[in-house]
C-alpha cells in the first residue's frame, strides 16, 4: 500500500489527510512537494485542502499548472486512484480531470459546518461502501457548476459521487449548504479513478473528531 | 506596454455575486437596476514593444491560467 | 507641560505631528547631544508612543503577578510561554487592532490576526488556535453591519486561508463602540520547551537579516504626510492602509519552522507595529549590543522610499533575524525555496547604536538605550470613581407570568445569541484537533499526536468593568477561569488585552489601575498568572471613551483527553445541578439592559474564596468522572444557562425547585456558579464531594423531553427557543 | 443601458493576487512580465437613458457600495 499527498504552497489540510491515512491503513503517506515532476508507483494519489497560492485569482488555477500536475493527470489517465478534498477537488477541476466549476458559495460567504452527504454512485473504488455520512465542510468556493449537457453526461454516465441530503437522506434545496447545481457534493471522473469532493472525510476520521463517518471512503479505497 | 483584460462569466452561468450586489444596490434605492455581473480586471504590464507577439501571449495568458474557459469569457486590450 | 521658548531648529509642529511632547524633544535632544534629523525624529516617535513604550501603563503592569510554577516565560517577549508537560510548551498573546479595524473592517482585522499569529511563530511554536474578543456599537447603529461583517470575514479570511482554525471568542455589543471599535485576536501556539527562539541579537559582526514581503508605504504613520520634506508629488507618497497576504504569511510560517529546526537563528523578531524600527531596536536592546542597517538593500515594493518611510513602514508579513554566518546560505535556500525575500540588511556591532546608512550616507545614529531606558514613563494622574450603587430588587417589581417570554426575548439579542453566524464563517476544525469547538465554554485543542488537549477562552464584561472596575476586572479574568474548568481542564495563565480611553483623563487612568487591581488579585487568589499582555489607549470618539474593556484570554490543560466536558445536556434521568448560591443580584444584567433597557443596579461581586472552592469543587468532580456535562453561569444568569444546555443538547428538562422571587433567581448574576449534569448514580458522590468541601450544590431539575418545564410558571419547547436563540447575531447581518 | 464600472486598488496599495499571478504567470514561461494588478470589472444594466443622472447613479454606487475607497479607486463608463 503506497500513497502519496501533493503539497502546494498554501495547502493546510496536507498533514490531516495524511494523519487519516496513516491511522487508517497503517502506512504512512509520502509528501510530495508540488515542484517534483513525477510521483512513484502510487495506490492512492491525495490532492488536499487548503489555499493553495492563496486562492488568489480562481481557487486551484495556480496550482494546477504546478510542475507535478503533469504526473498527477498522468497517473489518472493510467487509473490510479486520485482523491482531491475541497481545494483539492478545485484544483482537479483546473487541471481538466474533473468536469465543471466551483463557484462562490451562494451566501457568498466561507461555511464550515457539518453536513450530510450521500452517494450516489455506489461502484466507485471511493463509494462502493458508502452510506449518508456526516462530516464537515469549510469553504468559499464550493458551488458546483455544470452546463446542462454536461450535467446529463454525468448523470448518464454515473458520475455523481455524493449530494448534500438530510438525516433520512433527502436531497432538497434546504439541505443544499452552497448552491452547488443538484446539491453535488463530490463527482468522478468517467473512468471513476478520480474522485472530487468538497467535504472533509479527514476531519471525520477518529474518535476524538466527534464524528468518524469519514473513515469510509480511505478504508474502502485503502483495504 | 500596459494591457488590460476583461474577464466575465459566460452568459448562462449563474453569478450569485452579480446578484447579492444588485440587491443590495436596489435596497439603497437604485430602483432602476435590472442587472449587474461581476467580473475581474487584470492590469499587466510587459516589457515588449511588439503589440502583435504581446497579443498573442497575452490571449495565451488567459487561455492556461486568467480565465476559467468552462464559465468564463475573456478580452484583451492594448493601450 | 512646562511653557517653552522653543529654542530649536526643528519646527515645533512637526514634534508635535509626531506625537512627541515638547518636553519629550528636550529629551531626545539631550540624549542625543544634537537635534535629532527627520528620520530619527520618526524613530522616537515611534517608539516613544504608547503602543511601544507603555509609557502610562508600565507601572501599573508591572503589579500583576507574572510567575508560576508552570511560566517559562512572562510578560517581555513576543508571547507568553507556559509549560504543559512532556518538554511541550504552550505560546500565546493577545493584541488589538481597534483603530484599523474601524477604519477598514476587513483588512484591519485581518492584519490583527496576521500580526498576532507572528508574534507566536517568532518564538518558534505553530500557531494551532485563534480566539478573537470583538465589540462593536449598538446593533441597530448604521455602522454596525458594515463592520461587523468586514470584522469576521476578515478574521476568517486570513485565519482559514493560513490554516489555523479560529476556535472561539467573543462578542458583545454596547453604544460605547459606536465610534471606536474593538479588535483583540489571540493565538495560541506549541513548541518544544527547549526550541524556544527569543528576540535578543548576539555575536558581533553576525548578519541581520530580512525575510518575508517586500516593504511598501503601508502604514506609515500620519505624521509623514504633515512633514515637509514630501510637499512635491505627497499624493504618490500617501500613506496607504495595510493589506493583509494570509499567503505570504503561511509561506513565511513554514520557512520559518523549516529554517527553526536547524540550529541557524540566534535572535528572530517579527516586524510589527512601526515594523523595522521597533524590530530592530528591541533585538539590539534585549542583546545589549549595536544593529547597523543598509536601508538600501531593503527589499522595496514602492519605488524611491526615504529612509523615514522604510523605518516606519507596517507592511505586512516581514521578520528580521540574526543568524548564524555560517548558515546563511542553507537559510537563504530554504527561503528561496518558499518564494519569499531572504535579504542580508546589516550586522551586529559593538557600538549600542542605531546606525542607518543608505547609499553610503548615514541616515540616523541613535544610543539604543536611549530609545528603551531612557524612554519616558509617567505616573499619571488618576481618580477612583465610587462604584455604582447595588441595588435590591423586589418579587413585586416582576411579573411572574412574563418569565418564559423574558427568557426568549433575552436568547434573542445580540449579545446573549448564538455566535453560530460568526464562528461558521471560520474553519475552526483545520488541522484537524479541534476537539470542543465554538458553541461551548472553552474550546479544546488537542496538542497533536497527543491525547492531552488546550482548553481556551476569551472574556470580558465592560459593563461590569463600568460601574465598578475593580469587581469587572476581577471578573474578566475568572470568567475564563470558569470558562475552562467547565471544559475539564485546569487553568494555566491568561493574556490580556486593556482597551481604555484617553489615560491623560484621571478617571479613565482610575478604571485602568482599578481593573489592573482586580485582575492582579483574581489572578493571585487562583494562581492563574499574566504571561503576555497589550495596551490600547486612548479609545475615544469626539472626547468620549469607550467602557474599560480588559479582555482575558485564559489557557488551560487537559491531560486526558477522556475529561472534555461541553455544554451540552447528555442523557434523559440525568440530574441537573447548580453549584454556587444565588442570591438575586439583578445589577447591570441582561434582564435589567435588555428587558428594562437600563444599564443599573451595580457590578455583581466576586468572593475569590468561594471562586476558589467552587472551581476546585468542579475540576474535582470533572476529574474523579462524576460529571456528564458542564456550563457555568453567566450572563443572562441561571436560565439562560440552560437554555444553552439545552439547546445544545436537544434535551428539554423539568425545573423543580422552588423560590418566592422566580426572576431573581432564573436571571440574577451572582457569581462563581456552574450547572452540572449528574447521572442520578453519583450525584451523593458528588454532594458529599461538595460537602466535604463547603461547596454549595443543589439538584433543581431533571433532564429530559424537548421543553423547559418550571414548576408553578409553565412551558416553552426548546425548537422555539432555538429558532430565537438563531436569529440575534444574524439579524444584523441582514439589517 | 448598459455601464462598465472599473475598480482597482490605489496605487502604492499592496496586491497579494497581483504578485502571486505575476510569479505563477512567469513560471509558465511568460517572462517578460513586469507586473500584475487584479481589480474588479462590474457590468451594471440600469433601466434608464439619461446618461447624465445614470452617471451621477452609477458614481454614488461606487462611493456607497461597489468600491472601498480606503483602498481602492473606481472609473465609470456607459456605452
Ligand atoms: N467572535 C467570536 N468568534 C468565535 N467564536 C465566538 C465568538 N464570540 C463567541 N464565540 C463562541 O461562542 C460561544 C459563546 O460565547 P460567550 O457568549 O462569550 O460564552 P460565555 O458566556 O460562556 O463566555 C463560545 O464558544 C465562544 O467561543
Ligand atoms: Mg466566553
Amino acid at each position: 500500500m503506497k500513497s502519496h499527498v501533493i503539497v502546494f504552497p498554501g495547502s493546510n489540510c496536507d498533514r490531516d489527510v495524511a494523519v487519516a491515512i496513516k491511522n487508517i491503513s497503517g502506512h504512512q503517506p509520502q509528501m510530495v512537494w508540488h515542484k517534483e515532476t513525477s510521483i512513484d508507483q502510487s495506490d492512492l494519489i491525495v490532492v488536499p485542502g487548503g489555499f493553495s497560492y492563496g486562492d488568489y485569482l480562481r481557487c486551484g488555477a495556480m496550482a494546477s499548472t504546478s510542475p507535478i500536475m503533469h504526473d498527477v493527470v498522468k497517473k489518472a489517465k493510467e487509473g490510479v486512484p486520485v482523491l482531491g478534498i475541497c481545494n483539492g477537488f478545485q484544483i482537479l477541476i483546473e487541471s481538466g480531470l474533473l468536469d465543471g466549476a466551483l463557484m462562490r458559495n451562494s451566501s457568498l460567504s466561507f461555511i464550515c459546518r457539518d453536513i450530510l452527504i450521500k452517494p450516489k454512485n455506489q461502484s466507485s473504488v471511493f463509494t462502493k461502501n458508502a452510506q449518508v455520512a456526516k462530516m464537515p465542510i469549510a469553504h468559499n468556493e464550493g458551488n458546483f457548476f455544470v452546463t446542462s449537457q454536461q450535467l446529463k453526461k454525468i448523470q448518464d454516465n454515473d458520475q455523481i459521487a455524493f449530494q448534500y441530503c438530510d438525516e433520512n437522506g433527502n436531497v432538497n434545496e434546504h439541505t443544499n449548504p452552497n448552491g452547488s447545481l443538484e446539491n453535488i457534493a463530490g463527482i468522478l471522473n468517467e473512468k471513476k479513478n478520480v474522485l472530487g469532493m468538497m467535504p472533509h472525510p479527514e476531519r471525520a476520521a477518529e474518535l476524538a473528531h466527534g464524528c468518524e463517518d469519514g473513515k469510509n471512503i480511505f478504508e474502502s479505497i485503502l483495504n | 506596454m500596459l494591457a488590460k483584460i476583461y474577464i466575465t462569466l459566460k452568459k448562462d452561468v449563474l453569478d450569485p455575486q452579480g446578484s447579492v450586489i444588485a440587491n443590495s444596490l436596489r435596497s439603497l434605492g437604485f430602483n432602476n437596476i435590472e442587472d449587474v455581473r461581476q467580473g475581474k480586471f487584470i492590469e499587466v504590464k510587459l516589457n515588449t514593444e511588439n503589440k502583435m507577439t504581446a497579443n498573442k501571449q497575452l490571449n495565451e495568458m488567459c487561455e492556461k491560467l486568467l480565465a476559467n474557459l468552462v464559465i468564463e469569457d475573456y478580452k484583451v486590450e492594448i493601450d | 507641560m512646562t511653557n517653552h521658548n522653543w529654542q530649536f531648529q526643528t519646527e515645533q509642529s512637526l514634534v508635535e505631528k509626531h506625537g512627541l511632547k515638547l518636553d519629550e524633544f528636550e529629551k531626545i535632544v539631550e540624549g542625543l547631544g544634537r537635534e535629532p534629523n527627520l528620520t530619527e525624529l520618526g524613530i522616537f516617535s515611534a517608539m516613544w508612543n504608547e503602543h511601544c513604550s507603555y509609557k502610562s501603563s508600565k507601572f501599573w503592569l508591572k503589579k500583576l503577578p507574572t510567575s508560576g510554577k508552570r511560566v517559562v516565560q512572562g510578560p517581555g517577549e513576543n508571547a507568553g510561554v507556559i509549560d504543559i508537560d512532556d518538554g511541550d510548551v504552550a505560546v500565546f498573546k493577545m493584541e488589538s487592532h481597534n483603530h484599523p479595524s474601524f477604519l477598514e473592517p476587513y483588512q484591519g482585522a485581518a492584519t490583527g490576526v496576521g500580526g498576532i499569529l507572528r508574534d507566536v511563530f517568532t518564538m518558534g511554536a505553530r500557531p494551532v488556535a485563534n480566539l478573537n474578543a470583538l465589540r462593536f456599537g449598538e446593533p441597530n447603529h448604521p455602522k454596525t453591519k458594515h463592520l461587523l461583517s468586514g470584522v469576521v470575514s476578515g478574521i476568517g479570511g486570513y485565519g482559514n486561508c493560513i490554516g489555523v482554525p479560529t476556535v472561539g471568542g467573543e462578542v458583545n455589543f454596547h453604544p460605547s463602540y459606536n465610534g471606536n471599535i474593538l479588535v483583540n485576536a489571540m493565538t495560541v501556539g506549541i513548541a518544544k520547551k527547549d526550541k524556544i527562539f527569543y528576540s535578543a541579537a548576539a555575536g558581533i559582526g553576525n548578519p541581520v537579516v530580512y525575510v518575508g514581503s517586500k516593504t511598501g508605504r503601508d502604514g506609515i504613520h500620519g505624521a509623514t504626510m504633515a512633514s515637509a520634506e514630501f510637499d512635491e508629488d505627497s499624493e504618490d507618497k500617501k500613506p496607504t492602509v495595510q493589506v493583509g497576504d494570509p499567503f505570504t504569511e503561511k509561506l513565511l510560517l513554514e520557512a520559518c519552522l523549516e529554517l527553526m529546526k536547524e540550529e541557524a537563528i540566534i535572535s528572530i523578531q517579527d516586524m510589527g507595529a512601526a515594523g523595522l524600527t521597533s524590530s530592530s531596536i528591541e533585538m539590539a536592546s534585549k542583546g545589549d549590543v549595536g544593529l547597523e542597517i543598509d536601508l538600501s538593500k531593503v527589499p522595496m515594493r514602492a519605488k524611491n522610499m526615504s529612509a523615514y518611510e522604510l523605518m516606519l513602514s507596517e507592511s505586512q508579513e516581514r521578520m528580521l533575524m540574526v543568524l548564524d554566518p555560517s548558515k546563511e546560505e542553507m537559510a537563504r535556500d530554504i527561503f528561496k525555496k518558499w518564494d519569499l525575500e531572504f535579504e542580508v540588511i546589516g550586522k551586529v556591532t559593538d557600538t549600542k547604536r542605531l546606525i542607518l546608512m543608505k547609499n553610503s550616507k548615514e541616515e540616523a545614529s541613535i544610543p539604543i538605550n536611549i530609545l528603551v531606558e531612557d524612554a519616558p514613563e509617567y505616573q499619571r494622574d488618576y481618580i477612583v470613581q465610587e462604584p455604582s450603587p447595588i441595588k435590591e430588587y423586589k418579587p413585586e417589581d416582576f411579573d411572574q407570568n412574563n418569565l418564559l417570554n423574558d427568557l426568549n426575548t433575552m436568547i434573542m439579542h445580540p449579545d446573549l445569541s448564538s455566535r453560530k453566524w460568526i464562528w461558521e464563517q471560520y474553519d475552526h476544525m483545520v488541522m484537524a484537533d479541534t476537539v470542543v469547538r465554538p458553541g461551548s465554554d472553552a474550546a479544546v485543542v488537542r496538542v497533536h499526536g497527543t491525547n492531552k488537549g488546550l482548553a481556551m477562552s476569551t472574556d470580558c464584561s465592560p459593563v461590569y468593568c463600568k460601574h465598578n472596575p475593580y469587581e469587572g476586572g476581577k471578573h474578566a479574568v475568572v470568567e475564563t477561569w470558569r470558562n475552562i474548568i467547565a471544559s475539564g481542564a485546569l487553568p494555566i495563565a491568561i493574556t490580556d488585552c486593556m482597551n481604555f480611553g484617553n489615560p491623560e483623563k484621571p478617571e479613565i487612568m482610575g478604571q485602568f489601575v482599578e481593573c489592573i487591581r482586580g485582575m492582579g488579585d483574581a489572578c493571585s487568589k487562583l494562581n492563574y498568572p499574566v504571561v503576555s499582555g497589550n495596551v490600547s489607549l486612548y479609545n475615544e470618539t469626539n472626547g468620549e471613551g469607550i467602557y474599560p474593556t480588559p479582555a482575558i484570554g485564559g489557557v488551560g490543560l487537559i491531560q486526558d483527553l477522556s475529561n472534555v466536558k461541553t455544554l451540552s445536556l447528555k442523557e434523559d434521568g440525568n440530574f441537573l445541578c447548580v453549584v454556587g448560591k444565588t442570591a438575586n443580584h439583578l445589577g447591570i444584567s441582561k434582564y435589567i439592559s435588555i428587558i428594562q433597557s437600563k444599564e443599573e443596579g451595580g457590578t455583581p461581586e466576586i468572593n475569590l474564596d468561594t471562586e476558589l472552592r467552587n472551581g476546585n469543587f468542579v475540576m474535582d468532580a470533572i476529574n474523579q468522572k462524576l460529571i456528564a456535562s458542564a456550563h457555568d453561569v453567566g450572563e443572562g444568569g441561571i436560565l439562560v444557562a440552560i437554555s444553552e444546555m439545552c439547546m445544545s443538547g436537544n434535551l428539554g428538562i423539568t425545573i423543580e425547585i422552588e423560590t418566592n422571587f422566580p426572576h431573581g433567581y432564573f436571571f440574577a448574576e451572582d457569581q462563581s456558579r456552574y450547572l452540572l449534569e449528574v447521572s442520578p448514580n453519583n450525584y451523593d458522590a458528588c454532594q458529599k464531594l461538595a460537602n466535604n468541601n463547603n461547596v454549595h450544590f443543589e439538584k433543581i431539575g431533571i433532564v429530559g423531553g424537548d421543553k423547559i418545564s418550571i414548576k408553578n410558571i409553565g412551558d416553552q419547547h426548546i425548537s422555539a427557543l432555538k429558532r430565537s436563540f438563531e436569529t440575534g447575531i444574524k439579524q444584523i447581518s441582514q439589517l
